[in-house]
């Protein structure tokens, strides 16, 4: 029998991957990638809570979600192309104007 | 002999919100300042001074309707408007005998900053933050909501920050800086003082609010606790007279500051703190002031003598000045924390009084910059043969500063230290040594600029201008007419005073007012009588 | 008439206001006229003043005249009110009238001055200040009279400010006086506190109510604020070096009024001091030792001054200890007493000595002074009065109030007051030693203006030494030269001389005619050589021999002036100093002085010498002591004193007593005769160096005030700027130092911070779950 | 085993595997395709609870939008060269990198364990207003349009700034490109430093060079 329970599992393994590889991955796009995953984690929790709470709160959630990561990427990735077009091939680790 | 200042007519009819213009008039004066283009120059000074000579104005009308019988807040609106009615926030203005001379002095005092002072550079901004200033530093006189109050007691950092950080001399950043992170980190825990005494008083009555007035008579929270709470804004309010250890802004902030800065700042700024002593202090916290008042009274007698010997020996005639209010204000800290009907009335006088005295010679160092160019007192010499006008000005508020009977500096020391001598003849006698080293500092100081031999610049020095004698004349006219006849102003502190007293006394248990032995003169004196013995009277 | 009591004050406040305003363009003399007028007008108040309380009953003499409530507040409460009875009358009618007839010296003194006008607003803000503080009714009116005073000495004292040295004695008088202040003011803060009320009359009535403890610190705090005003020892200091000001100001201010104001403070509160008598006897001895202390102390001091000024400001130092000594006796009457004749021979003197000052081109020194009886008549005929009624010579005022205070310390009884009475009795006799020396050294005597001093004999000595000593040195050297000259010219002799020699043998060995004519030759001119050179040698020997000489004359000359010098005595005493030898070398001040030839003074100056020297010579029937009747003083102050003054000795001792005073004051005469008239022995054993010094005591203070305690403030300040702003500094660079530290966390690696949020995010899930599970 | 609980476990397989791939492959490009298989199993899960329109979307917008965004950058920048992940040059940052992971999975799972849902699973397919059962796609609309309507149109504006924002970013700028200053060494989260250690100076030098950057474009 299916429960939300297992949905709220796979979603904790989906995010703990996503954010280990955000910690571990270097190139950006790949990064990116991971908090992809993470959010996808997410929106399986409201899935799965959605479902067994009955309420469609939780789809209407997922919906904004999607939206805002939908603009995320889209920011984000101009900024890796600003970025990547003054210095080819950088890495997150390269970039660290921003040190105290 | 005193009718003429005799109140008009009663403060409750009152239709006209002459409290709110006070704080409205000067900060719309800012607005238009603000708005009015930056090369219209002329504008801006007539914009500021018009603002500031119509709050003055209406000061003056409040001092006349004054009633000088009640000891109570006047012309407060009976209805205050309620701000945010969930936090029991209300637009509470109203004066008694304690803040009522010192919106007059603040009304008194801006006009004559603008008049006296140029700035050197940025005349729109300059004159926008200084009558901005004036309206939060009326705000502050007579706001009776504490969120209120706090708001203008921070707001007032702001416009002085600018001024003395923008129009001021040498190191001004560094003393703006200093200026404003001493007062902010005072205030910072003020504000968690009223916040607890608000959710204690909630807590007693399930009524939230910010009246003082409501705060006070319901003395709604436990002993320690008021003792912490009163230390908190004791030490915002310490920062700001300053108390001895924590004056060490107020030399640098006086002598980088412009000079219209300078005279603002000991004429009106420092008695934010003072003020707050009294309404937020004694009034708030009778039981913990009463238990505090010891450590406040040494502290007010380390600063006199302090502030002396640190005067003393001071290169910058300004910085001179500058220490020399330190050890005044050690002075009304002595009188308030003395606790006697007497001695409070002499804080208020010398509130006053100080801001006129220290106003002036401000003043009048300022323009001696302006000359000279130089403030260090070596440089100086001479200069009574090249500017003898100059030098009477200095030599009458110089002696009212180191207060000369006859002259106003004198009354309210001379209430405070009696007051003070009634509740610790010990505390008291030291502090009176003040006056000695007050003569000392001054007169050497006064001696090496004005008297000597004129060399160099020093022979030339052009004597006071008509504008300038304009400034002056009123301050003088004032520093004498209180020395000779401060009546009209005790007899309106007076009553506040005795309400205060009664407010402690009501308050506080087992404290009473320490007062004077009255003997009765016999009718003739009998030689060979039984001397009756007196108790032991200290 | 009593009312006309307003009027007292109001003329010189009225006379100040108007020369505030229009005294710079009424200019001299108009301003000075004004002035005295105001004063005179104070004076003629006081008269009529006089007469109303004089009709009315003797009980009724104390009437207390309020203008307005000065300072109120809670129980303190104190009016601007006139105490109008004998005591304040009498001071009003000296202040007034010795204040009038100094106006007017001044008119004359302040001749020419650039501040003219300024100075008679001072003069005139002066009296105003002094009859308030004599008329005021409680001690914070008498102490607005009190400071006023000290405000009008401060600027009287540093007038001519453009001298540091006389803005430096404004500033000590002022600042001395402040000590004082203290005093008095926490006496009033202790009559407040103990009496409820600072009021002559209800501290006086309410005096015999006090605790011990407490009458006795009233009465010493307000004798500290008396040290200061009536500079006793140790807060006397100011007195001398107030003498800066123009002489006017040391005759009214530093003499006759302002000084005698803690005496009359002493007197006004009489009810305490009587207590003290009565029951703490220790207070009032302590009072009458200050005196006698004073007067003695400053009376050594007096006898070495060399200022004309100085000595008369040491003697007013002395005779204020008189005065305070009756008090501390508790014989206020004799305090009033020498008070009022003091006023009239003192301020004779200074004014004398002004007219002095002002007629001998400003010069100050007594050394320089001499035989002036006839150029300066008038001057010199009331200055000897006064002399001689400062001296104590009977029937002079001075006698009178001088011995009855001396008769009051014997009063005391026991040894106390036999030693109060020996003190002031050796007192008497130096005060009338020094002020003998005085007038001789000023008014007898030779003229010797123009005759060098002591110092200036030594500078011409030394310049003629030196002068001795380059004659020799360049003579010396001139010798020298001539001796070389004439030895090269002997070598030349020589050189010559070989030369002829040569060609003579060159001239033998000539083998033909030819080279004999020539050789010839050659021994002709050989020979003309040697001739000349001959005559060379001998004219450069005498120029030698002559060099010698010069040389020889002129090291005989600085040897005879080093012998003259060494052998050069002091003159016998009364001989005329001269430089002698070096008599062409002294200072061209010298020179100066010669061509100046002293005057007598104008007749706004002399005419109040008459009137003062008429007063000191009657002042004494004021309360003459032979018959109870004659007592009109004594009289005249019983309702203003508590008690009546009963002295205990004998008729026979009073006049013993008085015998001794006279034999002392004799004694004191005759031994300035001896010494500076008829110069029997030499000044300089009873002019000791460290009386000149003041026995160094005010040194002593201003070096302590120089150093440790300037050390003292500095120290202050600088704990303020690094200790106490330290603190603040250090707070700030400790929250910049944690902040650099932390910097170092913000590595700007997006990956470190993310791992930053992941591990914060863990502890978060981890409180919740603690929480949750809780 | 219900048909609901087989395709819920074998999309998760998927997901998984996907994720596992997304972070475990070095070329970027196949870090994309992997994503695009999570997604799609995530879509997946989605309809296995009967959320069509989400599901929908999902493959619209993430797979088919997203994805392919992130392969056109790949492909414009080039930087489709693999990385070395067994070299980690911030010292500590994976040991602790798998530690904070592990933990956040740890608790999360603790946390589901303790929490407890209580509600009934069931077909959120529930009667509207009227009583009839609307589709999805109807209640999700309703929603979306009646009680979260502002956010609705808040999203709106923020897809439209978003996509100006990106315009501006990714604009070219006229002239030469200035490389980005180089940052010679790397701290960690302070555990150390690789390479030479950083100095305020070179920060300093990097900051001005920064500001240079600044003012010249």
């Amino acid at each position: 029998m299916l429960t939300p329970t297992y949905y709220l599992v796979l979603s904790a393994l989906v995010f703990s991957i996503g954010a280990v590889g955000v910690l571990v991955r270097r190139n950006p796009l790949v990064m990116f990638m991971c908090v992809e995953l993470m959010l996808n984690a997410v929106n399986l929790t409201f899935i799965g809570l959605a479902w067994g709470l009955n309420d469609i709160g939780g789809q209407v959630s997922v919906f904004f979600v999607m939206v805002v990561a939908a603009a995320e990427v889209v920011v984000g990735l101009a900024i890796v192309v600003a970025i990547m077009r003054r210095r080819d091939g950088a890495t997150a680790d390269d970039l660290s104007v921003l040190r105290g | 002999m005193t009718n003429f200042l005799v109140a008009a007519e009663s403060s409750a009819e009152l239709s006209f919100p002459v409290l709110t213009s006070l704080i409205v008039v000067p900060f719309l004066g800012a607005v238009l300042v603000a708005l009015v283009p930056k090369a219209r120059v002329e504008a801006h000074r007539l914009i500021a001074l018009m603002a500031s000579v119509i709050t003055g104005a209406l000061s003056v009308w409040v001092l006349l309707t004054f009633d000088r019988t009640d000891g109570g807040f006047q012309f407060r609106s009976d209805d205050p408007n309620v701000w945010i009615e969930s936090l029991g926030i209300r637009w509470d203005l109203a004066v008694d005998g304690i803040s009522l001379f010192l919106v007059v002095l603040t009304g008194f005092l801006f006009p004559l900053a603008i008049i006296g002072v140029k700035p050197e550079h940025s005349p729109k901004s300059y004159f926008a933050w200084i009558i901005l200033l004036e309206a939060g530093v009326m705000g502050v006189f007579m706001s009776l909501d504490l969120f209120f109050f706090f708001v203008f007691f921070e707001v007032v950092l702001v416009p002085m920050y600018f001024l003395i950080g923008t129009w001021g001399h040498g190191n001004r950043i560094y003393a703006a800086t200093k200026f404003f992170l001493f007062t902010m980190f005072g205030s910072a825990l003020m504000m968690i003082g009223i916040l607890a005494i608000v959710f204690f008083h909630e807590s007693a009555t399930g009524i939230v609010t910010f009246d003082v007035v409501a705060l006070a008579e319901g003395q709604n929270w436990g002993v320690d606790a008021g003792r912490w709470i009163f230390l908190s804004f004791v030490l915002a309010f310490s920062v700001k007279v300053p108390v001895f250890p924590v004056h060490t802004w107020l030399p640098d902030a006086h002598t980088e500051a412009p000079t219209a800065g300078s005279v603002i700042l000991a004429g009106v700024m420092l008695k934010l703190g003072t003020y707050g002593f009294f309404r937020f202090g004694l009034y708030l916290f009778p039981e913990a002031a009463t238990w505090f008042a010891p450590v406040l009274m040494i502290l007010g007698t380390v600063g006199i003598l302090y502030g002396a010997a640190a005067a003393t020996v001071q290169k910058d005639l300004k910085r001179l000045v500058a220490y020399s209010s330190v050890a005044h204000l050690g002075f009304i800290v002595l009188g308030t924390f003395a606790i006697t009907t007497e001695s409070l009335t002499g804080s208020v006088v010398q509130m006053v009084n100080h801001g006129l005295s220290t106003g002036a010679l401000f003043f009048l160092v300022g323009w001696m910059y302006e000359r000279r160019h130089t403030r260090q007192i070596a440089e100086l010499g001479g200069l009574q043969k090249a500017a003898p006008v100059f030098a009477a000005m200095f030599t009458l508020v110089m002696l009212s500063s180191i207060g000369l009977p006859g002259l106003n500096g004198f009354v309210g020391e001379f209430l405070i230290l009696l007051g003070a001598f009634v509740a610790n003849p010990w505390i008291a006698s030291v502090a009176a040594t003040g006056v000695i080293f007050a003569a000392v500092y001054l007169l050497w100081a006064y001696q090496r600029v004005f008297h000597g031999k004129a060399e160099g610049d020093n022979a030339t020095m052009e004597d006071l201008r008509p504008n300038e004698l304009l400034v002056l004349f009123p301050m003088i006219v004032l520093i004498i007419f209180l020395g000779v006849y401060p009546k009209p102003m005790i007899e309106r502190i007076e009553p506040s005073i005795e309400v205060l007293v009664a407010h402690i006394d009501a308050n506080v248990d087992g404290w009473t007012e320490p007062t004077a032995d009255v003997l009765v003169a016999e009718e003739s004196h009998d030689e060979g009588e039984e001397e009756e013995e007196e108790g032991e009277s200290e | 008439m009593v009312d006309f009591v307003y009027l007292v004050p109001l003329f010189p406040l009225l006379g100040f206001i108007s020369l505030m305003l229009v005294g710079r363009r009424l200019g001299e003399p108009a301003a000075g006229y004004l002035a005295t007028a105001a004063c005179g007008g104070a004076f003629a108040s006081t008269v009529v003043t006089f007469f109303g309380i004089r009709g009315l009953e003797e009980e009724e003499r104390q009437v207390t005249k309020t203008l307005f409530n000065w300072v109120i507040a809670g129980d303190f409460g104190v009016d601007v009110a006139f105490l109008v009875d004998p005591l304040s009358v009498a001071m009003m009618l000296f202040v007034t009238g010795i204040g009038t007839l100094i106006h007017l010296y001044s008119v004359g003194y302040m001749h020419g001055d650039p501040n003219f006008s300024k100075f008679f607003i001072y003069l005139n803000m002066f009296v105003f200040s002094m009859l308030i503080l004599v008329l005021g009714d409680n001690l914070l009116l008498t102490f607005l009279g009190w400071e006023g005073v000290g405000a009008c000495s401060y600027f009287l004292v540093s007038f001519w400010f453009t001298e540091e040295k006389n803005a430096m004695a404004g500033k000590k008088a002022f600042v001395t006086n402040r000590v004082g202040d203290w005093g008095f003011m926490v006496a009033t803060f202790l009559a407040f506190a103990t009496i409820g009320s600072i009021d002559y009359l209800t501290i006086n009535g309410t005096a015999a109510q006090l605790s011990t403890p407490v009458l006795a610190a009233l009465i010493l705090l307000l004798f500290v604020g008396v040290m200061g005003k009536s500079a006793q020892f140790p807060l006397y200091l100011w007195l001398p070096d107030a003498m800066a000001g123009p002489t006017p100001v040391s005759a009214l201010i530093h003499a006759a009024t302002m000084v005698t104001s803690g005496v009359y403070l002493l007197t006004r509160v009489n009810g305490l001091i009587y207590e003290a008598l009565l029951h703490a006897q220790w207070v009032t001895n302590i009072i009458a030792w200050v005196g006698v202390g004073t007067a003695f102390f400053a009376a050594t001091i007096a006898i070495a001054q060399t200022d004309i000024k100085k000595v008369l400001a040491y003697s007013t130092v002395s005779q204020l200890g008189y005065m305070v000594l009756a008090v501390g006796s508790g014989v206020f009457v004799a305090a009033i007493f020498h008070m009022i004749t003091h006023a009239f021979f003192k301020a004779l003197l200074f004014l004398g000595s002004g007219s002095v000052i002002h007629g001998m081109d400003d010069d100050q020194d007594m050394r320089r002074y001499g035989g002036l009886r006839k150029l300066m008549p008038i001057t010199s005929a009331t200055f000897i009065i006064g002399w001689l009624a400062i001296a104590g010579v009977p029937p002079f005022a001075g006698f009178w109030s001088k011995d009855e205070i001396l008769l009051s310390a014997w009063d005391l009884g026991g040894l106390n007051g036999k030693l109060l009475w020996f003190f002031g009795l050796i007192t008497a006799l130096m005060t009338a030693f020094y002020m003998s020396r005085q007038v001789f050294m000023t008014f007898y005597g030779d003229y010797r203006f123009g005759d060098p001093d002591a110092d200036e004999v030594d500078e011409a000595w030394a310049a003629y030494l030196a002068h001795a000593q380059d004659a020799k040195l360049e003579a010396g050297t001139a010798a020298d030269d001539a001796i070389e000259a004439h030895t090269k010219a002997v070598a030349a002799l020589e050189t010559a001389r070989e030369a002829y020699v040569d060609a003579q043998i060159e001239l033998s060995q000539a083998a033909d005619e030819e080279a004999t004519v020539a050789a010839q030759k050659v021994v002709d001119a050989k020979s003309t050589a040697v001739d000349k050179a001959e005559a060379a040698e001998e004219k450069a020997q005498a120029a030698r021999d002559e060099a010698g000489a010069v040389a020889k004359a002129a090291s005989q000359a600085d040897a005879d002036a080093r012998s003259e010098a060494s052998r050069r005595v002091e003159p016998a005493p009364g001989e005329q100093l001269t430089a002698g030898a070096a008599s062409e070398f002294v200072p061209a001040a010298v020179k100066q002085r010669a061509e100046h030839h002293p005057h007598e003074s104008n007749w706004q100056m002399t005419t109040p010498l008459v009137v003062l020297a008429v007063l000191s010579i009657f002042g004494g029937l004021l309360n003459l002591p032979f018959t109870s009747d004659l007592h009109f003083l004594e009289h005249w102050l019983e309702p203003s004193i508590v008690f009546e003054h009963k002295f205990a000795a004998s008729g026979l001792t009073k006049w013993i007593l008085a015998i001794v005073s006279i034999v002392a004051g004799g004694i004191g005469i005759m031994g300035a005769v001896m010494i500076y008239l008829k110069h029997n022995a030499d000044p300089k054993k009873i002019e000791k160096p460290i009386l000149l010094d003041a026995w160094g005591y005010d040194r002593a203070v201003s070096a302590f005030m120089g150093g440790p305690g300037a050390k003292m403030f500095e120290g202050i300040a600088w704990l303020d700027a690094n200790i106490v702003d330290g603190m603040v500094n250090g707070t700030g660079s400790f929250v910049r130092g944690s902040g650099s530290a932390v910097r170092r966390l913000q590595s700007g690696l997006v990956r470190s911070y993310a791992l930053g949020i992941t591990l914060g995010s863990v502890a978060l899930l981890a409180w919740f779950l603690v929480r949750v599970a809780a | 085993m219900s048909l609901q609980l087989f395709s819920f476990l074998v999309a998760g397989v998927v997901v998984l595997t996907g994720s596992l791939g997304v972070v475990m492959a070095k070329h970027p490009v196949h870090a994309a395709l992997f994503l695009i298989q999570t997604l799609f199993g995530v879509a997946v899960e989605f309809l296995v609870v009967e959320a069509h329109f989400l599901a929908a979307i999902q493959v619209i917008v993430y797979a088919g939008a997203i994805v392919i965004l992130f392969l056109f950058v790949i492909m414009l920048l080039g930087v489709d060269n693999a990385e070395d992940l067994s070299v980690e040059p911030i010292i500590g940052q994976r040991p602790l990198a798998f530690v904070g992971g592990a933990a956040i999975l740890g608790l999360l799972l603790a946390i589901i364990n303790s929490a407890g849902i209580t509600g009934v699973p069931g077909n959120v397919d529930a009667p509207g207003p009227t009583g009839e059962v609307l589709p999805n796609v109807n209640q999700l609309a309703e929603s979306i349009f009646t009680e979260q309507v502002f956010a609705f149109e808040v999203t709106g504006i923020l897809l439209t700034v978003a996509v100006v924002g990106a315009v501006v970013m990714a604009r070219r700028i006229p002239g030469a490109l200035q490389p980005l200053p180089d940052i010679p060494a790397i701290s960690g989260f302070g555990f150390g430093s690789t390479g030479d250690t950083d100095t305020d100076g070179d920060a300093d030098a990097a900051m001005a060079a920064g500001d240079e950057q600044g003012d010249d474009s």
